[in-house]
């Protein structure tokens, strides 16, 4: 993660389900990164996607929209996006806007994983 | 804790790179005002949005053009002025989408959170003629 | 890289406590021009030192008083303006004395690192009759 | 260690020698803090001193015209101000004011308290 970026993100390909991480800040300068590394996983067909925030510092509007943007065409696809391990100032974003009701937020990255093995 | 005014200032390139420079500048100002860290967290997303819009709407992505903020503080109240001279805009005469209505959109949620973080946002015009949205949080005694 | 000029601006009350909002400020903008991190370092430390000497002497901790800041680049050199209304100064003309005639002292430091950081310090009047020093490294391609 | 004030100094009284941590960023706003903490050492008649700059991130003339105020008194009264653990970054500034020539630059706090035993 480069000092004037401030993001990164990298993705593990599980059995079925892919965990991406996103670190850092996501705002309107870091935000097209990861939208495209999400795009990367739906077009290898890979849509159980897990999002383990543990290291997302920060994150704004034009960073939530990544995930209103891909998640109609993952759910279309048969497959989800679940966001797990928020910390509490991120998660507070989150939740201003109303997104645990679009969003299964959930508290550990297994127990999102496990929520695709039904 | 100061309680006679204090300001600053800083003035960037209109890009988003910057951004992060902006959201540190306004949390190292305002924390000097007292400002609850739970009211700064969200007054420093709603300028983070303020400055995201005028850096790509109000300026068009126009990286030569300059972005000023001003932060400010007594012992009422903390505002953050963000000036440019681009386009004008007022976000009190925009009506956000619901959130279930921006599926499928990648945009749409910065207004919201402007408004969420703080308790006024004024739209004038500078003593320069530039435009000036004025984020403003209460400081609760 | 960007290449194109690019300036960064910011003004702060003249107070101690800022010195290290200065520092952060110098350093997040200085960075973009892709000057050697060893380099920034020493030019940050300078622009300090700069800085400390307004706040107390310049303005005798007068912390009413407003130190500006500008950081500007291109492809050839950083240069940072310190800029204040107060006593009118030039470090060029002051001989600073060596380490072991300071024993005893807690200052006499300031000006020598100041020169240490840069590769050439200027003094003049800004535009609107201001004090000020301009710090410039130099970029090796 | 406030985020406003980046700057806090801790110290611990060994047998002979007095071990002072300042932490963080040593400039001309914290410097009184770092002094005062020397001077009431001092003036307990703590005078071998080791200062050990494993957590300090940066320093200034201000920082280091706190060492260049009290060494004369405390060689005087028969001790000394040893510096330990400076960080590269740290440790620069030091050099390019000749501070080696001047004071005991040691690598560890250890080896530092390890001189005051002659
Ligand atoms: N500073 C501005 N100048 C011009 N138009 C703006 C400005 N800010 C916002 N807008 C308009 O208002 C719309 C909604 O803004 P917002 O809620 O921040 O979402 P987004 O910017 O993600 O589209 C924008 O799409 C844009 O058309
Ligand atoms: N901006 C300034 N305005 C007035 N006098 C200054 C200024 N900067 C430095 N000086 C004078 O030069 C002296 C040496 O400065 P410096 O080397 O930075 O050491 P210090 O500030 O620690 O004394 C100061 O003590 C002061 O008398």
């Amino acid at each position: 993660m480069s000092k004037s970026d401030g993001f990164k993100v990298t993705r593990r390909d599980d059995d079925k389900v892919t965990i991406v991480y996103p670190q850092g800040f996501l705002d309107a300068h870091t935000a097209p990164e990861f939208e495209s590394e999400l795009q990367k996983a739906i077009e290898s067909g890979r849509v159980q996607i897990v999002v383990n925030c543990k290291d997302l510092d920060y994150i704004s509007s034009a960073g939530l929209g990544v995930f209103m943007g891909c998640i109609e065409q993952v759910r279309e696809l048969g497959g989800d996006i679940k966001i797990s391990n928020l910390l509490p100032k991120v998660y507070h974003v989150f939740e201003l806007l109303g997104f645990h009701q679009l969003y299964d937020l959930i508290g550990t990255e297994e127990e999102a994983a496990g929520k695709f093995a039904n | 804790m100061e309680h006679t005014q204090q300001t600053f200032k800083l003035s960037v390139p209109s890009s988003t790179m910057n951004l992060r420079m902006i959201r540190d500048f306004v949390e190292d100002s305002a924390r000097r005002s007292g400002i609850p860290e739970a009211d700064m967290t969200r007054l420093t997303l709603a300028v983070d949005e303020a400055c995201a819009n005028v850096i790509e709407h109000s300026y068009e992505n126009d990286e030569t053009r300059e972005i000023t903020i001003h932060v400010w503080f007594d012992d009422k109240q903390v505002s953050v002025d963000v000036i440019d001279s681009g386009t004008r805009f007022d976000p009190n005469l925009h009506k956000s989408l619901e959130l279930k209505d921006l599926v499928g959109h990648t945009g749409g949620m910065g207004i919201r959170l402007m408004k969420m973080g703080t308790d006024e946002l004024l739209v004038d015009v500078d003593e320069n003629g530039h435009n000036r949205l004025r984020l403003i949080k209460h400081l609760v005694p």
